[in-house]
């Protein structure tokens, strides 16, 4: 294998893990439920878009045949990250969870 | 390798017989969902484990023993089959009894009969 | 391949399948329908029973896959006494049905036909696995049939009954994995085969499976501790359906016959005779608590209920005696025990209809319109029952005391079995005396018809007894020729030869 | 045929007589009598070879196996007991005639009397021990419903069922002992039993066997401690105690004796268990009868006292004595039914039969009267009648009886004192209702004398009593020789039949017992007031009570075990697999096999610890239901990954596709439960359920760790080997689930289809009222259908669809197939339900879902049928390979479409299961209305 | 170095499904659980890529495919629940 | 035209042809005539569960937003990972967005920008459909927030859908 695609590959792999493990990190440090909403919808559908191209470029590359049906998924997830975000949202503020108190604005009722 | 996944079994079957020894129909069937997950993976590994070798012809070198996947994935489907019509069967219960006692809604105990399943309703 | 050996499967099937379309379909063509497929079916039974007799086994390979590879099915006499016994009871149930029990929902031939279809492999199949799946066709049935009928009372003996057959699921595919996981193989006969020549290191698995197949098969056959579920499962179900789960307990027992005959038998070296020390202690148990749960009972259904956890003590004891003679015995009372059992509760169920609220309880009521009928028939019955001559219960009772041999497990059979019967007599005796002939003055209004057609399911069910008696020679010769093909395993291995079909038309 | 015939007549008669019940009494009692008359005229061609100690057999085969024949004899014995059968039976009939009311059921009486008849024939002439059997609890089965034949009366279903618990239960210990006869002897036929006495009375199994049968004589005869149903039993008509309890039924048990008496008697334990059984019941029927107000209670003891003589006489195990007892049996019969019919008569015409009441019928009924006063005289003993004659070979015979040192007066004594006794109640008999002043407040009053024909049967009777009496040897000589010499195996004694056998000290005894007897009635107040010091046991009473005793305790015993608590019963299936898994394991254990342990890479090691702890914490928290549920979708997850990890690609989908659809399923049903569960069960009880659940974990974890470490064998090479060439797939599991399985796939979605109609069925009716809000109290939001949710949804149909596609088409070969691809198309379904709602949704469905679920099973059974054109076995698959332009060479299969009918069961049930439950909402009844979302 | 990169990558979603773990037990609120859940589905997407990449095999990828879908269902679902307690009305 | 062809939503069909085509891993002879099969088939299949057709006027706009948008996710992602790694605690707010798109499949679209892009998430619609509740995880300037929307995303959707 070309050490360009190499280093492309395990680039890509490692932003995606490490990504992916910010969202994590977010999941598990930030203050509130709201706050913790947009670590995964953003870094984690982020990371696993970038492993995803990274089994792209690994296939394509050793196989020598173009394969790209990973693209579909990180597709899927761009498409229903929001979705889920939305309706978590909705359903937290349906049963109040706490906010920081630094939290400007209101969330609406149910 | 080994140890670590009969202890998975182990803790599946645990829990699971735990939840089915319960009073309420939902924990029961909870506890009937995790105890088919370890009888799963117990049947399957009646093959051995195996890894990479997905019993697809070519995929690979040396293949897992397909005849174990097979009767786990007709077990998974027959155990959703069954779990759902238990969980329809609570919900039956649940609309029958106004309760979701295992043995539904059941006159308070008297005094002379000491039933020891009745503490604490 | 003969494929009459899929007759009983695929006719109920096909029906079934039938019905599920025609859900929607005026009552008399889904009845007609229905009716239709179980004549088939009993049709296509006799012919199984007529091919079976030349004592042969029969080969079906599915998929044209040679054994151990591909699932077969297996007839043989026993299989083929299995799947008569049932269309008959199935018959009279079904036509029983047809009278109102099938109003309840427009899926009750389905299930109905589904749950023969299910019994039927479970009889046929010479594959441990797909036994197991068709333990899992006919108790999905089961579940459905049970929960028929208005009234909330059967939910709860119903959700006992399913998650305790779902727990006894689990444990079956355990014991499937752990004896596949030392012989690495799922046809009966050539478990057969692997298993006298197990290794000393795997035998404990070998053994830990069996055995946990052997509860497995209990919970079915309802033996203690494992029997307590039955009586208000059976009790609360629709007469037609608890005359037809009649049967249900006989698929255990069946199992544990055909398992317990064919891979732990005589020649299974280090395994031979594997479960039977446990099966026999816990038989007589059974039988004893059937007995005093039949004393004890207050409704003629308990009544009859009780007598099916007897009728499952009687059945494994003879069984657990290992001998070949034991049973054949123990085919004879199956026989005797299924017919009238089911017909009990047809009887016990046109006896509620006629009383009123104090329907099928041992209390004093309004005298009954058709008491005559009724009474004579519940005679018949119990006399069937408790095993008095000159019915067939005698004779099976009579075959089972002649299959033991001098000892202590003589002393213990003839002496639970003896005793047992005089109390079986002294509960019917009050039982029947209090229900027909203890009246008030008067009737209830609106009681149950009794039509032609309920008369002549319970009654049919019930002449079993007689009929049985009256062909004793040529079904006793059959069960004692079924033992012995049972007990010569050695032929049953010879289906690991069958070869695929060469060929096509 | 004839002996055949003879014991089939009258069950033909019994099925025949109801229909002559339209036609009168009278025409219904010469329709019985028929079978008799018959029967009669069929046996007397043999008479010449009996007398001569000729025997009749005839054989006939029925159940080899069981050792049960068709077989009959015929010699002295079963003669003797045939004709007393079928004598007085003919009697019965013509006075029931009259005895019976119009309205009365006669169809019914006579259908069970002639059923008796038969089965009584059947008992006497039967040479097979086991057909002997059935004809004996077939008398007891009859007798229970003719004793009940007054059925709307407590006493005589009390009594009914009192008999038949005796009788029958005594039939039992009969059956276990001709069993054990049989077992010793080889044969249940007659005559190799009584051929092989000796081999019987030395087997070890002898004790059993002869308590066994004497158990079940005695129970049937009416034996102490087993004497107590047969006064009850006069709760029947007297035409049925008169045959029954009088000359037949009770009399089989004494048959029973005299057949076996070559086979079984002869031996100490034989002479200890009869001659005193007989003594003591001898003594306390005689006792008893004296004491009785009831007409047919003082009968009813009378007769438990006489069939103690006899079973005495059998007992003392001389050849004389068995000649005594024959000819007793012969003798009370005829008195002893004539007096029952006299009682009938009086009781018929009284109204009543309490003695206090009846009084001086002797000026109302002279000629009954009479009749009756002969009769009791004979049962007294009075010379020159029939009773007499075999009471005084009884005296003798308690006279020779060879006991040791003072025990040699005791049989005299008693033989004495019974007289006595007998004398007292006989008189008692005829004072205290034919005398002894004016009747007292009968019911019918005055009475007459019965019709002319009720009376014939008595008169008949008494005129045998006197005639037997008068010349016993030319009247009953020779067929008391013939029983005689049957009973002893031909080996009769010399006797003498005469009036009188001199001055000697039987005939003292007789004197003694005649005024000792008469002087004991005379002085009855003081007997009575003696008597009434104790409180007397209703015996019918205390088997009513014992029976509810029996009945409430085994029922509450049964309770306490069977008391309706799921966690029992399935606390006792968990034990019953651990103790019998555990047992072999710990025994013999197994532990780490010879493969031994592989090493573990730590991300595997990492999701292994995560699935096990949200496992264990899932019945950790399961109190809160909705955390639970999460944990156990992570649970279902993780296991999904743990199939890739270790090879099953499909299983992985699959798995996960469920896991997904089951947690749908459960929070459909969380809905309408409580959110939380309550802790319903004590500290210990949970400790305990902990304590099951950790060694059935630990055993579990043992069991697979053997398991994985052994080495192993599995056919599985054969479906890698012809997966592709066999099967045309390379997806072995796939190949393996549609075609060498096939089967079991087809079960499996009957399975899916059944669980979806029964579903479907459990909730078609079925109301439920959900929760206004969450657990927490908050109300549902406003929003059922989030624009976002819905927007999305609207492109994930045809795109799950393409997946699906997808999915299905590459199964058979890569990991796919018709069950994930169907769940995928369920799950975008179900995505549909959840954003749009119901109503919109189904009105956008535009097909039945059982109608899915039918064409999915039935496309499975045409795809697998297909073979059957081409001669193949059911689910024979065949594939090729077709090259197209563009498109390339593509592979079709007959499995695909098997897989096919996967894929519609699977969309079928699995949306017919979410819809149904998805309908309870009150939510979806109320749009439907409006008309959609 | 692709293997490096490949252990380093595992070893950090391995990690993060930990934390979300640790998430979902600690909750507070059962928002924050189904949160937690719907990310751990997304690593397991990464998770089972990354182990075809291990692996050199493709045949696990459709098993990534799905959790994509099914997993989302899940959310819906269980989010859905939350706020109208009906699932499908 | 295309809805004469049975194409009652081209847009969806070619969406759906290229997602065969990845599918299959690319481009062949086989899937180019299943995928054009399946495109045809589909949306023909579904197309009652999507009554309401997308306006899509200027449908070749659309690729330049995936691709800002997808440009803005790296930097979201980048922004959100400073956040979280950062000891700084966050200014969390909520906000309502006016809309002025009234396409619900707009508005979606929007919502999905926004919640994918930097520091905010959209939590709910209202009612009505008029406003927009987006929850900032860090909102210095709230109206800043809500011209960037305005400007980089409502703008250009409005373009595309009317
Ligand atoms: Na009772
Ligand atoms: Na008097």
């Amino acid at each position: 294998m070309q050490a360009f695609a190499e280093y492309l590959i395990a680039g890509l792999l490692l932003t995606g893990g490490a990504f992916t493990l910010i969202g994590a990190i977010g999941l598990a440090r930030l203050p509130d439920f709201f706050a913790r909403l947009h670590a995964p919808t953003k870094a984690t559908t982020l990371g696993v878009g970038a492993i995803m191209l990274g089994s792209v470029a690994y296939f394509t590359v050793s196989e020598g045949q173009v394969h790209v049906a990973e693209i579909l998924i990180t597709v899927f997830l761009f498409l229903t990250a929001p979705v889920s975000a939305n309706i978590l949202a909705k359903a937290a503020m349906h049963i109040g969870v706490a906010r920081t108190p630094e939290t400007h604005g209101n969330p609406w009722d149910q | 390798m080994e140890l670590a996944y009969a202890l998975v079994i182990g803790a599946l079957t645990a829990s699971g017989v735990y939840l089915m020894l319960r009073a309420r129909t939902f924990p029961v069937v909870m506890g009937l969902t995790l105890l088919s997950y370890g009888v799963n993976l117990f049947l399957f590994s009646s093959g051995r484990l195996a890894t990479g070798g997905q019993p697809i012809i070519g995929s690979t070198a040396d293949y897992a023993d397909p005849l174990p996947q097979a009767l786990v994935l007709t077990a998974i489907v027959i155990g959703f089959a069954m779990t759902a019509f238990v969980v329809v069967l609570a919900l039956r219960n649940q609309a029958d009894n106004d309760d979701d006692h295992v043995d539904g809604r059941r006159p308070a105990p008297s005094p002379d009969e000491d039933n020891e399943e009745d503490k604490g309703r | 391949m003969n494929h009459w050996l899929t007759a009983p499967i695929l006719i109920p099937l096909l029906g079934g399948i039938l019905q599920i379309f025609i859900g929607y379909a005026p009552l008399s063509l889904r009845r007609t329908l229905a009716m239709t497929t179980t004549v088939l079916l009993l049709a296509a039974s006799v012919v199984l029973l007529v091919l079976a007799s030349d004592g042969s086994y029969r080969v079906y390979a599915f998929g044209n896959w040679e054994p151990p590879f591909g699932i077969v099915l297996v007839l043989d006499r026993l299989s083929a006494l299995m799947v008569l016994m049932t269309a008959i009871l199935a018959f009279f149930c079904h036509l029983y049905s047809m009278n109102k029990a099938d109003e309840s929902s427009r899926q009750f031939h389905a299930l109905f036909l589904f749950e023969l279809m299910g019994l039927n492999i479970a009889f046929l199949t010479g594959d441990l696995f797909n036994l197991f799946v068709a333990f899992e066709v006919l108790l999905i049935a089961s579940y459905g049939l049970m929960m028929q009928g208005h009234g909330t009372e059967r939910t709860i003996p119903s959700l006992h009954y399913v998650v305790l057959n779902l727990a006894g699921s689990a444990l079956f595919l355990i014991s499937v994995g752990m004896l596949y996981s030392v012989t690495g193989t799922l046809n009966m006969a050539d478990l057969a085969a692997k298993i006298p020549q197990v290794s000393a290191e795997d035998l404990p698995m070998v053994q830990a499976g069996g055995l946990m197949l052997l509860v497995v098969f209990g919970l079915k056959a309802a033996v203690l501790p494992l029997s307590f579920w039955l009586p208000k499962a059976y009790g609360n179900a629709t007469a037609p359906v608890a005359a037809l789960f009649a049967v249900m307990t006989k698929v255990g027992f069946y199992a544990i016959v055909r398992v317990f005959t064919l891979v732990f038998g005589a020649q299974a070296g280090a395994l031979a005779g594997l479960g039977l020390d446990w099966l026999f202690p816990m038989a007589l148990a059974t039988l004893a608590m059937g007995v005093i749960g039949a004393v004890g009972a207050r409704s003629l259904r308990t009544l009859i209920t009780w007598q099916v956890i007897i009728s499952v003590g009687t059945l494994l004891a003879a069984v657990a005696l290992g001998t070949e003679a034991g049973t054949s015995a123990a085919l004879f009372y199956m026989l005797n025990t299924t017919w009238v059992v089911g017909g009990l509760f047809l009887v016990v169920d046109l006896v509620s209809g006629q009383r009123g609220s104090a329907s099928d309880k041992i209390v004093t009521a309004p005298r009954m319109y058709n008491r005559t009928l009724l009474s004579v028939l519940f005679l018949l019955g119990a006399v069937a029952a408790v095993g008095l001559p000159p019915l067939s219960g005698f004779f099976a009772k009579v075959l089972i005391l002649q299959a033991t041999t001098p000892g202590v497990e003589m002393a213990w059979l003839w002496g639970t079995l003896i005793i047992g019967s005089f109390f079986t007599l002294v509960a019917y005796s009050r039982a029947g005396s209090i229900v027909f002939w203890r009246n008030v003055d008067g009737h209830v209004e609106k009681p149950g018809k009794l039509t032609l057609s309920l008369g002549v399911a319970a009654g049919g069910l019930i002449a079993m007894a007689v009929v049985i008696v009256l062909l004793a020679g040529p079904i006793s010769a059959y069960v004692d020729a079924t033992a012995a093909q049972l007990f010569d395993t050695g032929a049953y291995l010879e289906i690991l030869d069958t070869t695929a079909v060469k060929g096509g038309a | 045929m004839t002996l055949l015939l003879v014991v089939l007549l009258p069950f033909i008669g019994a099925i025949a007589a109801p229909l002559f019940a339209q036609a009168g009494r009278t025409a219904i009692a010469i329709a019985s009598s028929v079978p008799a008359l018959v029967a009669l005229a069929a046996l007397f061609p043999h008479w010449p070879t009996l007398a001569e100690g000729g025997t009749l057999v005839q054989t006939y085969q029925w159940l080899p196996a069981v050792g049960l024949s068709l077989s009959f004899r015929l010699d002295g014995l079963s003669l003797l007991f045939a004709l007393l059968i079928l004598v007085i039976g003919l009697l019965i009939i013509l006075y029931a005639r009259y005895y019976l009311k119009a309205k009365e059921n006669v169809g019914k009486f006579y259908s069970l009397l002639l059923c008796f008849k038969g089965a009584m024939l059947g008992i006497v002439l039967s040479s097979n021990l086991l057909l002997m059997l059935i004809f004996w609890e077939l008398t007891s089965l009859v007798s229970f419903l003719l004793i009940s034949f007054w059925n709307h009366k407590q006493d005589a279903r009390r009594g009914a069922r009192m008999a038949l618990a005796i009788t029958g239960g005594g039939g039992l210990a009969l059956l276990a002992g001709i069993l054990l006869i049989g077992r010793i002897v080889g044969s249940y036929e007659l005559d190799d039993v009584l051929a092989a006495g000796d081999l019987i009375k030395a087997h070890a199994l002898y004790p059993f066997a002869l308590t066994l049968v004497l158990l079940g004589a005695f129970t049937k005869s009416a034996q102490f401690p087993f004497h107590f149903w047969l006064p009850h039993a006069m709760q029947a008509p007297t035409p049925v105690s008169a045959y029954l309890h009088s000359a037949t039924m009770v009399k089989a048990g004494i048959f029973l004796m005299a057949r076996l008496y070559p086979a079984l008697a002869g031996t100490e334990q034989w002479f200890y268990m009869v001659s005193f059984t007989g003594m003591a019941t001898l003594l306390i029927g005689a006792y008893v009868a004296l004491f009785k107000h009831d007409l047919k209670g003082l009968l009813a003891h009378s007769t438990v006292s006489h069939l103690g003589l006899i079973t005495l006489l059998f007992g003392m195990g001389t050849k004389l004595a068995a000649v005594a007892a024959v000819f007793h049996v012969i003798n009370h019969a005829i008195f002893k039914a004539s007096l029952f019919m006299a009682a009938g008569i009086i009781d018929h015409e009284t109204g009543t039969r309490d003695m206090r009441r009846i009084n001086g019928l002797w000026r109302f009924m002279p000629h009954t009267a009479t009749l009756a006063m002969v009769a009791a005289s004979s049962m007294a003993g009075v010379p020159l009648l029939n009773g007499f004659l075999s009471k005084e070979m009884f005296f003798a015979e308690a006279l020779e009886l060879n006991l040791p040192g003072i025990w040699a007066y005791i049989p005299p004594l008693v033989a004495t004192l019974a007289g006595i006794f007998a004398v007292a109640y006989s008189a008692r008999f005829i004072h205290d209702v034919f005398f002894n002043g004016k009747p007292v407040d009968l019911p019918i009053y005055p009475p007459h004398e019965p019709p002319r024909y009720m009376k014939i049967p008595v008169e008949i009777l008494v005129f045998a009593c006197i005639m037997v009496g008068m010349f016993p040897a030319i009247s009953i000589g020779p067929l008391l020789y013939a029983a005689a010499s049957a009973t002893l195996g031909g080996d009769v004694p010399e006797y003498q039949l005469a009036v009188m056998h001199g001055f000697n000290l039987p005939l003292m005894m007789s004197f003694l017992a005649f005024f000792g007897g008469l002087l004991m009635y005379s002085q009855r107040q003081k007997f009575f007031d003696f008597h009434a010091r104790f409180k007397e046991i209703d015996e019918k009473a205390v088997f009513e009570r014992a029976a509810l005793w029996l009945e409430d305790l085994a029922g509450r015993f049964t309770a306490r075990l069977e008391n309706g608590s799921l966690q029992r019963y399935a606390l006792l299936l968990v034990v019953s697999a651990i103790v019998v898994a555990l047992v072999p394991i710990s025994s013999q254990g197994i532990l780490i096999g010879s493969n031994g342990l592989t090493p573990l890479d730590w991300p595997t090691g990492i999701a292994a610890g995560l699935l096990a702890l949200c496992a264990l914490a899932t019945a950790a928290m399961h109190r809160d239901r909705f955390y639970a549920l999460v944990l156990l979708s992570v649970v279902g997850l993780l296991v999904s990954l743990a199939f890739a990890r270790f090879s099953a690609p499909d299983l992985a989908m699959t798995q996960l596709s469920v896991e997904v659809v089951t947690i749908v399923l459960l929070m459909l049903a969380l809905y309408y439960m409580p959110s939380w569960t309550p802790i319903e069960t004590s500290w210990p009880r949970r400790v305990r359920d902990i304590a099951i659940a950790l060694t059935a974990g630990v055993g579990m974890t043992l069991i697979t760790l053997a398991m994985l470490t052994q080495p192993f064998e599995s056919i599985s090479s054969y479906f890698l080997a012809n997966s592709k060439p066999g099967g045309g797939g390379t997806n072995a599991v796939n190949v393996i689930l549609v075609d060498f399985r096939g089967f079991d796939t087809l079960g499996e979605i009957t399975v899916l289809a059944i669980a979806a109609l029964g579903i479907y069925a459990m909730l078609k009716n079925t109301a439920m009222t959900p929760p206004p809000g969450d657990g927490q109290g908050h109300p549902w939001t406003r929003d059922a259908y989030p624009v976002m949710l819905r927007q999305i949804a609207r492109p994930m149909l045809p795109l799950a669809l393409m997946v699906s596609l997808y999915i299905f088409l590459r199964g058979h070969n890569l990991p796919g197939g018709g069950f994930i691809a169907g769940l995928i198309t369920s799950v975008a379904l179900v995505l549909q339900y959840i954003a749009s709602g119901m109503v919109w949704t189904q009105e956008r469905v535009p097909f039945r879902y059982h109608n899915v679920i039918g064409i999915g099973l039935l496309l499975a059974v045409i795809a697998g049928a297909g073979s059957f054109a081409f001669g193949y076995p059911f689910l024979t698959t065949t594939f090729g390979y077709i090259t197209w332009p563009v498109v390339g060479k593509f592979e079709v299969a007959s499995a695909l479409v098997f897989d096919l009918g996967v894929y519609f069961t699977v969309i079928g049930a699995t949306l017919l299961a979410l819809v149904s439950i998805g309908r309870l909402s009150p939510h979806s009844a109320i749009k439907s209305k409006k008309g959609g979302a | 170095m692709i293997t490096i990169a490949l252990y380093i990558t595992i070893a950090m979603v391995t990690l993060a499904m930990l934390l979300n773990v640790y998430r979902l037990i600690k909750g507070p609120d059962a928002p924050d659980r189904v949160l937690a859940l719907d990310t751990l589905y997304i690593n397991a997407i990464a998770l089972i890529i990354l182990l075809g990449i291990t692996l050199g095999t493709r045949m696990y990828m459709e098993s990534a495919l799905l959790i994509a879908v099914m997993g989302f269902v899940g959310t819906v679902a269980m989010a859905k629940y939350l706020k109208r307690g009906s699932v499908i009305e | 035209m295309f809805a004469r062809l049975g194409f009652p939503q081209p847009f969806l069909s070619l969406c759906l042809f290229l997602v065969w085509q990845l599918l299959n891993d690319g481009f062949s002879g086989g899937s180019v005539v299943m995928g054009a099969i399946l495109a045809w088939m589909l949306p023909q299949l579904t197309r009652n569960f999507w009554p309401e057709r997308p306006a899509l006027l200027k449908g070749w706009l659309l690729p330049l937003y995936v691709l800002r948008v997808l440009w803005d996710i790296v930097i979201a992602s980048v922004s959100v990972a400073r956040l979280v790694l950062s000891p700084r605690k966050p200014r969390p707010a909520f906000i309502s967005y006016p809309l002025t798109l009234e396409h619900p499949l707009a508005i979606t679209m929007l919502a999905s920008t926004i919640s994918l892009t930097p520091g905010t998430v959209s939590a709910d619609v209202s009612d009505d459909q008029r406003i927009l509740l987006i929850h900032a995880l860090d909102a210095d300037d709230e109206q800043a927030i809500i011209e960037t929307i305005r400007s980089r995303y409502e703008k250009p959707l409005q373009e595309i859908f009317e």
